[in-house]
This record gives C-alpha cells, structure tokens and sequence, in this order.
C-alpha cells in the first residue's frame, strides 16, 4: 500500500510518498487511514479539510483499503 | 475579427473557424492578476476572446516580479489591474477588456460575476476560492479552477453542466493556520506560469466544447517529479443547493457564523422582537429558559427546520453554547444564506448573571 | 542581486540560496524567439538566470501573436530579437542579455553556443534541432528540446550527463514533406506556453540540481484529453561519437551529402588530386574505371573504412549512382564530420560522353 | 493490444487511438507492426522515423509484442 503526499500533506511528513509494508498492520479504511495519520503526525489534525483519493478516485472515510492500493493524500492549496 | 492574426487556430483540424468565433463571442472573468492571472490573461487575450474581465485590487511589488511576468521593475508600485489592462489593449486591440478594480467580496460577487459566461479562479487564498464556488454555483457558471503550493499545482473546471463543485472535493475552508499561501511557503516563479497555461487550455475548452474538460477531474502536478495524476470525484448533491452567498468568507468566520456573548445579547435593541432557537432538551428547556426563545431540540432540527424563518437573523442558544454551534453548522450547510448568531456561553452566562426569564 | 526580487523562490524549502544563486551564475542559449521561446524567455529572465542569449532573426507577423504573446500589434514587422531585448531589460535589469540576431546555421552553431552553460531548444524546425542536438553533442552541452504539432506536444534535456540525444528517439532527420510544421498543420495559441514553461521549468532543474530532470524520459503532453505519457528510453552511443558538424543541414541536404554531376567532376580544378572511392565489384571496377579511383566494394565498407581519409573531401562512384549513394549514407552515419560527395549518374554519365579512362 | 497514436501518425489513422482485439491476428513484434501500418495506411510508408513505445518504454524493431501491451506510436514534431 503506497500513500502519495501533495501540498502540506507532504511538508508534514516530509517525503513524497511512504509505504505500510507488508508485514505492518495497515490500515483497513479511510478513517482508520486519517487516525493513522494523527497518531504519527499530529499536525495532521490541524487539517480540516484533506481529501483522500484510493486508486485516483475520491474516497470518503468509509471506503475499505486493500493491499496494492495506491492513495493520495490532498490538503487544499491556496497559492496563486 | 481579423482572420489573418488567427489563422494558425483557424486552420488547425479540431478548432477552425467555428471554435473561434466561439471565443470571440465569450464573455471571461478572471479573478486575479497575480502569478496565476498574468498567464490566464495573456493566453486567452492573444487567442481572441471577446471579452476579458479583470478583477484584482492589488499594486505591483518586487517580489511578484518573479512570476508575474507581465510587469516590469518601473511599474512597481502601480495597479495591476491597470497595468495589465494597458498591455493587454496593447497586445489585442480586438479584445473588450474590463476592468473590476477591486477584491472580490460577498458585497460585489454576484453582481460582477453575472455578466461573464466563465469565472478563472486565478486568485492567491482561501476566502475567494469559496467564495467564487458559492457564487458560481448560485449563478450556473462553470469556474476553472487552479492553485499553487511550492513546486506543486492543481488544476480542475467545477460547476461544470451540473458537474461537481469545489466544495465536492474540500467541503469547508481551512482555518488561517492550516495551509500556508505562497508569501510564508514561497513557489517557484515557472509554477503559475504553467498552472495559468493549464487554466487558459480549460477555458478555450469549455468555451468552444473542444477536446475533454476536466470536469470531476482534478489534476495534480508536481514539478519536481514532472509527475501528473488525475483524480476523479463525483458531486455531492448537497453542494449546489445554496440559496445565497454565505454572510461572510473572511478567514475570521470560516466558523461560518457570528457570535454574540449571550450576555450582549440580552442588551441588543428590540432584543424582544429577535428570533431565537433554544435546541436544549424539552426537559431543560422547560427548567429555564427566555421567553423569547422556541424550543427546537437539536435531534428534532432537521425535520423542523420549516419552523425557522430564515430570511430573518437566527439567534442559537443552548446551555453552554456548545450544541448552538453545532446546531448553526448543520443549519448552515443548507442554508448558507441565513444569519445565525451563536449565543456564545449559552444559558450558563446567562445564569451567572442572574438574567434568566 | 537584488535579494527581495526573489524572495518567494529563496524561502521555497528545496530551493533555497544556493539554487538562487546558481541560476544566477548561468548563462543559458535559447535558440527561437517564437512560440516556445516568448514563455523560455519570459520566465527564465522573470526567475533569475544570470545570461540570456537569443538567437532568432524574423520579424514579428501579424499570425504570430496568437502565442507569442511578448508582442504587440504595433510591432509587427520589427525584429523578434529586437523587441525581446528591449522588454526583457525592462522585466529584469539584472540579466546579462545576449542578442544573436541571426538564424543557427552549421557555420555558426558551435561558436555561439560555446559560450553557454546549456541550450533551450525553442525552434520552429527539423533542420535547426538536429543541428542543436549535434552541436550540443559535440560541446558536451545539455539542451532542452520541446516541439509541437496541432494540440500535443513533446518535452525533453537531451545529452544531460551523458544521457540520451535527440538522435536516441529520431535517428535521422524526416524528409521536409513527411512532417507538416505549426504553419502549415496549425496550432492551438496556449500549446507552445505549456511546452515552453515546462523547458523552463527543466532548465531551471538542470542548472540548479533540484528536482528529477526529464533526461532519457520523453514527455507527451495531449492537450485534448489532458493525458501526459513518460516514455524512457536510452542512449545510443554511437550517436555521440560526433567528430563534428555535417556538412549541411537543410531539407535539401537531408540526404546528408552533396551531389556532383559525374561530368562537371571530371572538370574540377586538381581533379588528380581528388579522393574517389568505386564502391562497385571488382569485376566492374576491372572492366573501366578512373585513374585516381581506389576499388572498395560496397560490401566491404565497414571493414575497409580505415583505408579512406576522412579529412578529406570523398568522392563516391558506383555505375549508376545508386550504390554510392547508399555508401554515403552508411558512411555518413559512423562519420556525419566528413564531406562525402556523391557522383550522380555514376561511370553510365561518365562513359556516355566517352571520357572513361 | 492498445495503440495510442501522436502527432502525424494520429493525423493519419484519424483517431488517437486503435486496438488489435482479441479475435484478430496482433503483429508479433515492433518490425511486424510497423509493416501492417504500412500497408493499411500507405502514409506510414512515408515516415523515416518513427519512434515506438511499448508499454512507455522505447522499443527497437526486434521487440515482441504480446496481448496486453500497451503501444505509442510517436513521430517527431516540429512546431515551435
């Protein structure tokens, strides 16, 4: 399972992408996947709006994860 | 329109004649002429739109210069707006160029927005952003969208033939301290360049229905990897249901709603003739409660919402102001138009102060 | 330089200073003031690069202005070069800007690119790329081709390190009907503002070290349907083992060697003294031939070459002018520096007017 | 077999994309196809270099292909 990271998403963790291996517990829903993320980088909970994408489609929190998914983490940017 | 200046679109299989003309009869607004707005302008002004809008309020400061490629150093300290304009006429003397020299608010959205076929949203923060969606969405135009982080950008058209809106994709505006803008984080000076590029290819698109639009797509390009995906998300419903403009876009109420220390309350004018919601139980209700107050208990709010005149401002009161303000959160998403006025410490300041009924 | 200019790109995290700086320090060659140069141009003098050098030598016409968008109406008919100086000092007073007011030809390709740190290929034409991409082999220079046709277009930094060469995908030069240009086929204003942004984008990576820069990697951008393709490939060594420039690069020459008529060679001043190679069989070599001709079967070429001195004009005979023909252009792939001449007509022309030994 | 084509040789075929379906005899390799585009559009003929990508990859005339591939067809171009 790869997790890509754009805009403050990436800043945060401070890599453009990660992987749960195979051999940690990944995550096994999109909401599972934001709780994930605030344990390890709490700034992410500072993030009110993040939209998260699973295989280049839109994902709301109860959208299943899979082995071999690929996700998108993607904070609003507001730059111009 | 001049034939010749256009021939090398005219004669392209897949455009001709017809996609010209299409452009030449459009009406654009571009919202911003910044690092994104100079490209978008540029392009869509030497391709032959008829009608270009410009809306910006802002002076031409050295650090734009990096970016903003249309001024020069001698014009620092002058208008964008009436720069860019003086260039643009310059350039394309065909164009009908118009010039809104000022920010866009709640006051003035609408009403600008409504003479133009198509909104580039080439602003710089979060306020306009939403605030170009809702009115977008109120008036039925289609609004390309594209923004910068770093050396990132991302690009989509919303509102587009009923397809999803900003909103679809990030529901409620970041607080001030959530997302950096380009001033604290910096970008490269190429990125708007190449974001306002992908936003004028949109517009022509959506103008003269050539080629694909993305529509319920959004693309994601970082400059560092020349990687791009495309994200597909569909519309909520929900989203371009709004009655009216919120009251307020500023970063100072992306709360949504207005708060009134409940004690101020009790000493507003006509306080008598205000229209107030209790959404605490019956029970509490029925305990202590003002007697202007209607009790509409918060799991009752969506079935009674009939109850509630929303041309009115709306006062929530609870006990401690919690449940009033989740209350206006819910209210509000269906009705961004209404006023609601949380009653902020709710019956418990009321209390202290030995003000109840 | 002046610090604040470009103060948004100095705080970027992974740009920073140093990479300011380094822009700075570069002195960078973009061959084409037209569609892709006007963006190259524009946003490379916007974000620092230290030396610009320009090389175009038109004049701005009316049917240019739907994308090269540095120009105005009122300067159609003056020189590209001419105007592009004159606004990019006034963008920018800091860089160092070079005019080269003259097309790149083979005569003086290598002087003037030997001055620059890289090349940005932003021609028109195949003529031009393949001299920039042999030119840049020869200098050891990394340059940054994009190209277009009608709504697509193609990005890439060709020779980067020792990477692949513009020869690596597209080993000889199409015949001057095989690929129409923008002129003839059309093109769509906003492409070559995309193209052009992404060669800056990559020069700027190139120059400074930040990023993954698009060396081996082909990038196809489809602005129809939004769809960008990657596609790798590698170099070839053999198309960097250039001992100079061809002798010509023009369609007319796309066969890569000159043509003499098998009678006016027999009339050209110290013609005893001339190389010639009879590239027929022996048999036929044995039967008539020239005095100065040496014998070298065609199938014997590539074993035999070191019997020929290539920094000497070769003269090529076969009977009928077809087999010389094809010796010159397998010799003319090992060796592009010499100057092969073929005999056309061959020993036939020759002993038609009985002048055969 | 997927075939995406650019710039003349999408101008040629008159579509930005074709396949060899299942049910048809697919060329067994980069030369093979680079064959039957000639004799089903003799313009390809007329193309002295002709790049082709097999699954985004550069691809010699000695490359085989297989069901599943996905192939460009990408000529140079010369707009600027």
């Amino acid at each position: 399972m790869e997790v890509l990271l754009f805009g403050i998403a990436k800043d945060i963790v401070g890599k453009s992408s990660f992987r749960f291996n195979a051999d940690e517990l990944a995550p096994g829903s999109v909401s599972e996947l934001r709780e994930r993320l605030k344990r390890s980088f709490p700034e992410f909970g500072k993030l009110s709006s993040l939209a998260v994408a699973v295989n280049s489609a839109y994902a709301d929190d109860a959208v299943q994860l899979k082995e071999g998914d690929e996700i998108a983490l993607i904070p609003p940017v507001s730059g111009g | 329109m001049n034939f010749e200046r256009y021939d090398r679109q005219t004669i392209l299989a897949g455009f001709g004649i017809d996609a010209q003309k299409k452009l030449h009869q459009a009406k654009v607004l571009v919202v911003g002429a910044g690092g994104l707005g100079v490209p978008v302008l540029t392009y869509l002004n030497a391709m032959g739109i008829g009608t270009l809008g410009i809306v910006d309020n802002d002076v031409i400061s050295i650090s734009n210069l990096h970016r903003q490629v249309l001024y020069s150093e001698a014009e620092v300290g002058q208008s964008k707006v009436g720069v860019a304009i003086t260039k643009l006429r310059n350039q394309n003397s065909e164009t009908v160029i118009i010039a809104h020299e000022t920010f866009l608010t709640q006051e003035n959205a609408l009403n600008i927005i409504a003479d133009y076929d198509l909104v580039v949203d080439a602003s710089d923060n979060f306020p306009t952003r939403y605030l170009i969606n809702d009115a977008c969405v109120i008036l039925k135009k289609s609004f390309v969208y594209g923004a910068l982080h770093g050396f990132e950008g991302q690009v989509s058209v919303f509102n587009h033939n009923d397809g999803p809106t900003y909103r679809c994709l990030f529901p409620n505006m970041p607080k001030s301290d959530e997302v950096p803008d380009c001033n604290e984080n910096g970008v490269l000076g190429i990125l708007p360049g190449i974001i306002g590029n992908f936003q004028a290819l949109e517009t022509v698109k959506v103008l003269t229905g050539v080629g694909e639009v993305l529509s319920g797509k959004l693309l994601l390009f970082d400059g560092l990897s020349n990687t791009f995906q495309k994200i597909s998300f569909s519309a909520r419903p929900e989203n371009r249901e709004l009655h009216g403009l919120r009251p307020c876009y500023d970063f100072e109420c992306a709360s949504v709603f207005n708060i009134v220390d409940a004690e101020a309350f009790l000493g507003l004018t006509e306080f008598e003739k205000l229209q107030l919601i209790d959404v605490r139980t019956p029970k509490e209700f029925d305990r202590n409660h003002l007697k202007i107050a209607k009790n509409i208990p918060l799991p009752e709010l969506d079935i009674r919402q009939n109850e509630i005149n929303f041309d009115e401002f709306i006062y929530v009161v609870c006990q401690s102001g919690i449940r009033s303000k989740k209350a206006i959160e819910r209210l509000s998403n269906a009705r961004p138009d209404a006023h609601f006025i949380n009653l902020s410490g709710g019956m418990n300041q009321i209390k202290k102060h030995g003000v109840t009924n």
